[in-house]
């Protein structure tokens, strides 16, 4: 819960200053959300990167990183918080490092392992708010149902070639979660990756940006009290004119297996491993992303 | 006797009909009579190109899973899905779902 | 000119391998014209620190900076390429190194100053491209006079608060320049600034990762091959919903003082200072952003 | 005997309209007789807060330097500014230019 009497030092003031004016941010009591928040930021990659930067420079408290992969040269042209000279490096503790230099404010935390059903409650359940920037349904399936079991609110972001999409997920435990949206995996081949498809960096890191704008609204509690959450999709398209599209989505559905009102996914049915993830969403192999 | 619609592939889904995004079609049916279903239909036969790509948009009579079907820019879930009765100047959009990030 | 039979290293098919199978990108040749094109980018704030990242990135052959400006400490909410212990550097400076370590295959060049009547065209010449990152009207208006004068095209991108503004100026000069939209300034008193008015990093974030989107069409013919360019501004809101509204602009004006029929402005009225950019957009200081 | 039309404030400009974006609202002339000039005086008499509002908003009885107009998502330049006929759904948006970076 956020620390809504911590005050701020000179330092942030001058720090925060900027963002503090903006009318509709929220001011101060705005601020101290920010600073009394931890955020779980899962994939550090075409769009972890540009999330982590500006939540950082923003003022979250705490930041949890989630990658277990290193850096390589072909991420650079997206992943533009790790540098040449980090390549081999453990994604999550570049990003560390970056953060601490950006703003030695922020408390981070890394976790190099990939998520599974034996981490991913304990990882999850400290924090308030969940970024997904992976790659792979399976995982994403997973983020979500750990997510909505522990009553977190995910911002969900993914993008291939030169499309993105961006939406929240089980926004306060009212809204809908990833399995109201999409209860039949898609079929493995039918899944392109970044890596079969390419991607546009500037393309995947607005997406990414996008992710700490809407971060900032739900830690801010905007959606309460300025204006009502409603479920949504909005489409990015880079090309042929860059624009948005907002879709209006289905509400949480009542027979949803994980969110719905008589889930038959549960944190025992998960630890277990009764639930397999791979398996639900088929066996391909997925190239990172 | 027709119906105006524009159809839209979007996310990546313009492969099954030959890197087109947007089509203004009118189908053969008069207001009140089609649905979403009898859309669907024509769009697989006059849309899009070739037998395979009908395998990325169909799967068990129905659109796929992983495909996202909006009317007029709203979750078909909200509009009765396939029963949806077409109107003159419906947007009907289809999305595939991404997941790289 | 870009260098069209230029190989690429191996190094560079990895770096750059994830954008060049985009389908619609344009592959090896469009690659070949980023690497053989020149992109000046003035002011390295909250618009060009993005930018920056991105154009790095993705594999510009020559980059060149204008700022005179030093890190400080309000400025790290948004400008998140500079990090604390760069306070009190030159932006531009630290800008170059940053992208020295992104990608070494980036020529990047600084140039520490305001740009001014005296220098514009010296500075502007040698570059194929140019990213107006700035922040008051009058530098504005100078830089879309001395690149219509010189046939350059302008990625022009503004903001503030949670809005911002994208457009494409003096397009192949055969589109409309900042004067055909705007034949007058604003009076002073009506233009407000990042200090003034606060900004939220990630929507100007936002809007510079976007000019980069921009950027890369232009050098790879985009809108002369594949989409037919036609006048735009595309507006930014992040709140309540982020969204992108596209709305169809003018065409060049005949009677534009610049780039119409009979220009009253040239590089001589520019250069002898008879065009006192700060007395026709008034005389208020403008607080840099 | 009125006409419909959306009028919008972006870019900050909604501080002259007690920071409503969006106002929906219906004008008391026939189709066909009004025009934007007399669009942009309705404005200024019921949705504009304040006479020191106005001063941002007008400029020489025309709208002030630095706000752009569009018609329907279109710059008013292209669409005879001042002597644009009102049509019945016409969206009129405001918005200001921004200068911040
Ligand atoms: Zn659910
Ligand atoms: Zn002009």
């Amino acid at each position: 819960a956020p620390l809504t009497n911590l005050p701020l030092t000179q330092d942030e003031y001058k720090r925060y200053g900027r963002q503090m004016i903006v009318d509709g941010f929220g001011s101060l009591e705005a601020q101290l959300e920010l600073k009394g928040s931890k955020v779980l930021v899962i994939g550090a990659g075409g769009l972890g990167c540009p999330a982590l930067m500006y939540l950082g420079g923003c003022g979250i408290g705490e930041i949890g990183i989630v990658d277990n992969d290193t850096v390589d040269i072909s991420n650079l042209h997206r992943q533009v918080l790790h540098t040449t000279d980090a390549v081999g490096l453990l994604k999550c503790e570049n990003a560390k490092r970056y953060i601490n230099r950006l703003n030695p404010h922020v408390k981070v935390e890394t976790y190099p392992v990939r998520l599974s059903n034996d981490n991913a409650f304990s990882i999850i359940e400290p924090y308030d708010l969940v970024l997904d920037c992976t790659d792979t349904p399976a995982v994403r399936y997973l983020i979500n149902d750990v997510c909505v079991i522990l009553g977190k609110t995910i911002v969900s972001g993914s993008g291939v070639r030169t499309d993105a999409q961006l939406t929240i997920l089980n926004y306060r435990s009212s809204g809908p979660c990833y399995r109201c949206f999409y209860p039949t995996p898609p079929s493995p081949e039918s899944v392109g990756s970044c890596g079969d498809n390419g991607v546009i960096g500037p393309c995947i890191g607005l997406l990414g940006v996008s992710m700490c704008v809407e971060a900032i609204k739900v830690i801010t509690a905007y959606y309460d009290k300025d204006e009502p959450f409603t479920p949504f999709l909005t489409v990015y398209q880079g090309y042929p004119h860059q624009s948005f599209r907002r879709f209006k989505m289905r509400p949480k559905q009542a027979k949803c297996v994980v969110c719905g009102s008589s889930p038959v996914i549960t944190r025992e049915t998960i630890e277990s491993g009764a639930i397999n993830y791979a398996v639900f969403c088929g066996a391909t192999k997925y190239n990172v992303c | 006797m027709t119906i105006s619609l524009k159809v839209e592939f979007l996310g990546g889904l313009d492969v099954i009909s030959k890197k087109v995004r947007e089509h203004k079609v009118k189908i053969p049916f008069e207001e009140g009579e089609a649905t979403m279903k009898e859309a669907i239909e024509w769009i697989c036969q006059n849309i899009i190109a070739e037998e395979k790509d009908i395998e990325v948009f169909i799967e068990d009579e129905t659109v796929r899973p992983g495909i996202l079907v909006l009317i007029n820019d709203t979750d078909w879930e909200l509009e009765d899905k396939e029963d949806y009765v077409l109107q003159n100047g419906d947007v009907l959009t289809f999305t595939s779902t991404l997941h790289g990030g």
